[in-house]
């Protein structure tokens, strides 16, 4: 075995063989999957720690503020500590909620955003899932977790949850449409819907720099749905702190809260991969035709730093929005997206159409 | 026509006011380490000097003999609006025969103090001035009434009169 | 052998969760309760088509009915419906007529499956890809889909007009 | 279920706001009764942090009372100050030296500008901009430590003294805030690029929460807020005091009476208030900084009455006096109080967040309210 940081499918199939030789092909799929879904959560778990740490300090920095420095050098483990507080803390229940359903609900919004880190491809061959529809299951699944804010919403059994959790419905089913759309242009353009198919095509650029103007629209039409669908600023309305105390979550308390706020920044994760992965040409270092020398160069960094790189930049740009922009009222929010978003999108899938049609894409 | 310039010159109206927003917030996040007016409280005390005016706290200033100029007239304690001071005297009787106050407790419960000032300003021997300790917080209430002459402290006798 | 066997220990997994929460979804008498058991069935439909490797079919059922469909039956409860309301019992007589529907359904799947002949597949799973689904789509001959596609498109029309004039008829 | 459909449509649904709440900005108690997001009524229920100030004040003299004032608004504390000393003087007549004047307007629009900087701070996080809060509270701070240096206290000053001040200005105070002109003339450019051009922020605030002039006068809606509406009600024009006569500033007025409006009065207040500052600054005079007064100040018998104008509106105080040391009765005027009274019909028929907009654009402080 060679473990190969440029390509990890040789390890991957080591690992295959080895637990082949020494087991049953039954007991191989149990184990393997305990294996990857605990890679996974433990991937989650560092991810979302990190992430709420890096918001932290990025707001501070916009904000100029220092940002979080008690606990350890620089504040690092000051989520780490949070997370300690909400685990200690009690869980407690309101009185006439559906306890059942208020109790299932962080389940429902962690596991959707669980589901869909598995179609996410990290670097070659690191890669739970290949589906060959990945960009639809994605979407598919990550559709899952208003469920869970609408449930939350309403068993809580109080007013600003429940008023919290219709904004959310309204919200990210009518945003869902333009994330969908805006992901269908690209398909367009790779004719593809397999993630690593769409990775292996950026190759000799990505299809952000390839796709001409469509592609560039769809990458801000995407960015600014996806930050509505995973209710962050200024999309929070269904936690907007100012109108509804906390919107959705008001009620909950403890671990189940930080399900709710993993959850949140899983999203951003998440939807900051698909945009690197489908956008930005995923872990395919940067190359310009022609120039070998910098191909080569390029080539030299790793692709899982070229997927982190990528993934930072947009979670940096969602961030920049959330810590600039005010928010958005309700009405304003879908107008935004039924009369510019959404017939820009169809206009855009149109024109994407039409280029890869007449072959004018490299 | 008018309609459709408007939708598209609203819309870039709107993005570029947006990216102005996003330009303020980008140069802090990058300026931020030089621009940063906050404090380090804890860590810089030792380098941290309040304002002299700063009202911190009512004090009585002794000087090296332990002698304060506080002659128990109680102005301060008419003049405080929060009944925050209480003068404690005693009848001493002098050499020559006559009847004067003397301080024995001039306290001073800042729980109550709004610091108006009132009392160092009327002070008709200027016995009471601000100190600039701010760190007040107590566990219990009643440390918060202070004494605040000195332990043996006496009147300072001013020169040149008697 | 095993592989087989792994096989049939998540499909019976599977079809014990549709089995229960249909069950649950049925009887359960607060309404939101209901929507959330229904989703349960549908995710695992979902996951019987994955194992099936149909995915494309099990990210349609998600997306349509889970994340489509059961949102919208929520939302509408939120709309509608308070915490404390919970449904009223069922009258003797309709739950026997229910009973009798649900075990006569039974009883015809139950023989049908039993009395057909199973042929065991020997090819391997076929994983169809989006080229052949989105030219059967759109294939006007045999097997072809066009025709019902275009005719759903109509529906979604005039479903999508009549809501604008229901919601056009008044403000508040 | 249609009937459970009709009876929810029926309902309204009442939601009370506060007396803990993000947007009120203190203890202010809204009962808002909603059909959907859409506000049917606002009912505000005050008291939460009465502290009977007006009754304390019959208890004390005239300067003790300086520290009551303080905190009825505390973020206008030098004017509301200013309106007891000022009425006390024209009591007894005595005139205050030139000096005073000077130094008690610049304090008064170096007040005027933290409040709306703080104002500034508090619209942009009730709209969701939590970034505007950090900057405008940076940029309060050296306005704090201006008046710390000179005044002792950072939010509560009690500087003001009838008959001048408590004591001299610090001889930094010039240098200080003539650079802070300097500074904050650059950082109100970054306001205006942050959330004054913001097209969300446009969009939410125009037209929201209209205010008519004869509104504004029949709820004596006063300040930025009143002359947001058009309605002409600048103390410091009109009745002036201090300082004010003698410089030249404008009055900032404008029609359209909707949170915009409020919200682009307070910008240009400030940078007038820099106008009026940057006048008197390098001007003032030499002198005493109090007039020698009695250690006991008996008002003659009679009725006295004197406004100013508050960073939120016309501050007014009432005194009547039986020729003691303590006043006979005390009635304060407080700004936020009648806006206040004029949330109901701008918020009518409005949505849940443009309440919190109308509000934020209010600027109410709530002690000020209660008192």
């Amino acid at each position: 075995m060679e473990f190969n940081i440029y390509d990890f499918t040789s390890f991957t199939k080591w690992i295959d063989e080895s637990l082949n030789a020494a087991m049953s092909p039954f007991w191989v799929m149990i184990t393997e999957m305990a294996i990857i879904g605990v890679a996974i959560l433990a991937f989650y778990a560092l991810v979302g720690l990190f992430l709420v740490y890096a918001e932290r300090k990025v707001c501070a920095f916009m904000q100029n503020r220092v940002g979080p420095n008690r606990v350890g050098p620089f504040g690092i483990f000051q989520t780490i500590a949070d997370l300690l507080k909400l685990l200690m803390k009690e869980l407690v229940y309101i009185k006439n909620a559906d306890k059942l359903l208020f109790n299932i609900a962080p389940f429902i919004v962690i596991t959707a955003s669980f589901l869909a880190i598995a179609a996410i491809p990290f670097a070659r061959g690191l890669h739970a899932i290949d589906f060959n529809i990945g960009i639809f299951y994605v979407v598919a699944v990550s559709s899952l977790g208003v469920i869970g804010i609408l449930l939350a919403g309403w068993s809580s059994n109080s007013k600003y949850s429940l008023i919290g959790a219709m904004r959310s419905g309204a919200q990210i089913v009518s945003y869902e449409l333009s994330v969908g759309l805006s992901l269908i242009t690209m398909v367009v353009l790779a004719g593809s819907m397999q993630l690593s198919t769409i990775v292996e095509a950026q190759a000799n650029g990505w299809f952000i720099f390839t796709g001409h103007v469509p592609a560039v629209i769809a990458f801000v039409i995407f960015l600014i749905a996806s930050t509505a669908e995973t209710n962050r600023g200024p999309f929070d309305l269904a936690e907007a702190e100012s109108e509804l105390t906390a919107g959705f979550h008001t009620e909950y308390s403890g671990i189940r809260f930080a399900f709710f706020f993993l959850a949140e920044y899983m999203n951003m994760f998440i939807v900051a991969s698909i945009a690197a992965t489908v956008f930005w040409g995923g872990w395919m270092p940067f190359h310009v035709p022609g120039w070998e020398g910098f191909n080569t160069v390029m080539d030299y960094i790793p692709p899982f730093i070229w997927y982190i790189g990528k993934t930072a930049v947009i979670i940096f740009i969602l961030m920049l929005f959330k810590w600039t922009f005010p928010r958005l009222r309700i009405d304003q929010l879908l107008t935004l997206e039924w009369k510019y978003l959404l017939p820009i999108n169809l206009f855009n899938v149109v024109l994407m159409a039409f280029i890869v049609l007449m072959g004018w894409h490299w | 026509m008018r309609g459709l310039i408007n939708y598209f010159s609203g819309m870039f109206n709107g993005i570029i006011s947006l990216l102005k927003g996003m330009g303020v917030t980008g140069k802090y996040f990058f300026t931020s380490p030089v621009t940063i007016v906050t404090q380090q409280y804890p860590e810089n005390r030792k380098t941290l000097e309040m304002f002299d005016a700063f009202k911190g706290e009512v004090t009585m200033p002794h000087d090296e003999n332990n002698e304060h100029k506080c002659t128990a007239c109680s102005i301060c304690q008419i003049n405080c609006p929060n009944g925050s001071i209480e003068i404690v005297s005693r009848d001493v009787v002098n050499d020559e025969g006559k009847k004067r106050k003397e301080l024995d407790k001039h306290l001073y419960n800042i729980g109550m103090c709004s610091f108006c000032g009132l009392c160092i300003k009327t002070c008709p021997s200027n016995a009471l001035a601000w100190g600039q300790e701010f760190e007040h917080s107590m566990f219990t209430r009643d440390k918060f009434v202070k004494t605040l002459n000195n332990e043996g402290s006496k009147l300072m006798q001013k020169k040149g009169v008697e | 052998m095993e592989a087989i066997l792994g096989n049939q220990v998540m499909f019976i997994l599977f079809s014990a969760m549709i089995v229960m929460f249909s069950i649950l979804t049925v009887t359960s008498r607060r309404i939101l309760r209901a929507a959330t058991f229904l989703l349960f069935v549908l995710l695992s439909t979902a996951g019987l088509y994955f194992m099936l490797n149909y995915q494309f079919l099990a990210a349609v059922q998600i997306t349509l009915y889970a994340g489509g469909i059961v949102v919208l039956i929520i939302f509408s409860i939120l709309l509608t419906s308070h915490i404390d309301h919970k449904f009223d019992r069922v009258p003797a007589q309709k739950l026997i007529m229910g009973v009798i529907a649900a075990g006569s359904g039974i009883a015809l799947s139950l023989t049908t499956l039993l009395t057909y002949n199973f042929v065991p597949a020997n090819q391997e799973p076929i994983s169809v890809d989006m080229n052949t689904i989105g030219k059967s789509l759109l294939n006007y001959g045999d097997h072809g889909f066009v025709l019902p596609f275009e005719v759903i498109s109509v529906l979604l029309l005039a479903a999508i007009v009549a809501a604008v004039v229901i919601a056009k008829r008044k403000k508040i | 279920m249609a009937e459970i459909i009709q009876d929810i449509q029926e309902q309204e649904y009442i939601i009370n706001m506060g007396p803990q709440h993000p947007s009120t900005h203190g203890v202010l108690r809204l009962v808002l009764s909603l059909r959907g997001e859409t506000v049917l009524s606002v009912q505000p229920h005050c008291g939460y942090i009465h502290r009977g100030i007006e009754k304390m004040c019959e208890r004390l003299t005239y300067q003790q009372i300086i520290h009551l004032t303080d905190r009825l608004d505390y973020l206008s504390a030098h004017i509301n100050n200013h309106a007891v000393c000022m009425a006390v003087e024209t009591a007894l007549g005595i005139e205050i030296p030139e000096r005073v004047k000077y130094i008690r307007t610049i304090m008064d629009e170096l007040a005027r500008i933290a409040s709306h900087q703080l104002w500034w701070c508090s619209f942009g996080m009730d709209l969701g901009a939590l970034t505007a809060f950090f900057y405008g509270l940076r940029d309060r701070e050296p306005i704090l430590d201006i008046f710390e240096e000179s005044t002792g206290g950072r939010l509560i000053q009690s500087y003001y003294t009838p008959g001048g001040l408590m004591k001299d200005i610090h001889p930094d105070f010039q240098k200080r805030v003539k650079d802070y002109i300097i500074y904050f003339r650059k950082k109100i450019g970054e306001y205006d690029q942050l959330l004054s051009g913001n097209v969300i922020m446009n969009q939410r605030t125009q037209g929201i929460g209209k205010l008519t002039k004869e509104e504004a006068i029949s709820f004596g809606v006063t300040g930025p807020s009143g002359r947001g509406s058009g309605f002409e009600c600048d103390v410091r024009k009109h009745r002036p005091y201090g300082m004010y006569g003698k410089v030249e500033f404008k009055e900032i007025l404008r029609s359209e009476g909707d949170a915009f409006a409020r919200y682009m009065v307070r910008m240009d207040e400030m940078r007038e208030s820099l106008n009026i500052i940057e006048q008197l600054i390098d001007n003032i005079p030499a002198g005493d900084f109090t007039v020698k007064m009695k250690p006991v100040i008996k008002l003659p018998e009679g009725e006295y009455y004197q406004r100013v104008e508050a960073a939120r509106g016309e501050f007014g105080v009432f005194i009547s006096s039986k020729g003691e040391k303590y006043p006979y009765r005390i009635k304060l005027r407080s700004p936020n109080f009648s806006n206040l009274s004029a949330l109901h019909t701008m918020a009518n028929g409005q949505k849940i967040a443009d309440l919190v907009a109308i509000g934020a654009s209010l600027d109410y402080v709530i002690p000020d309210i209660d008192r």
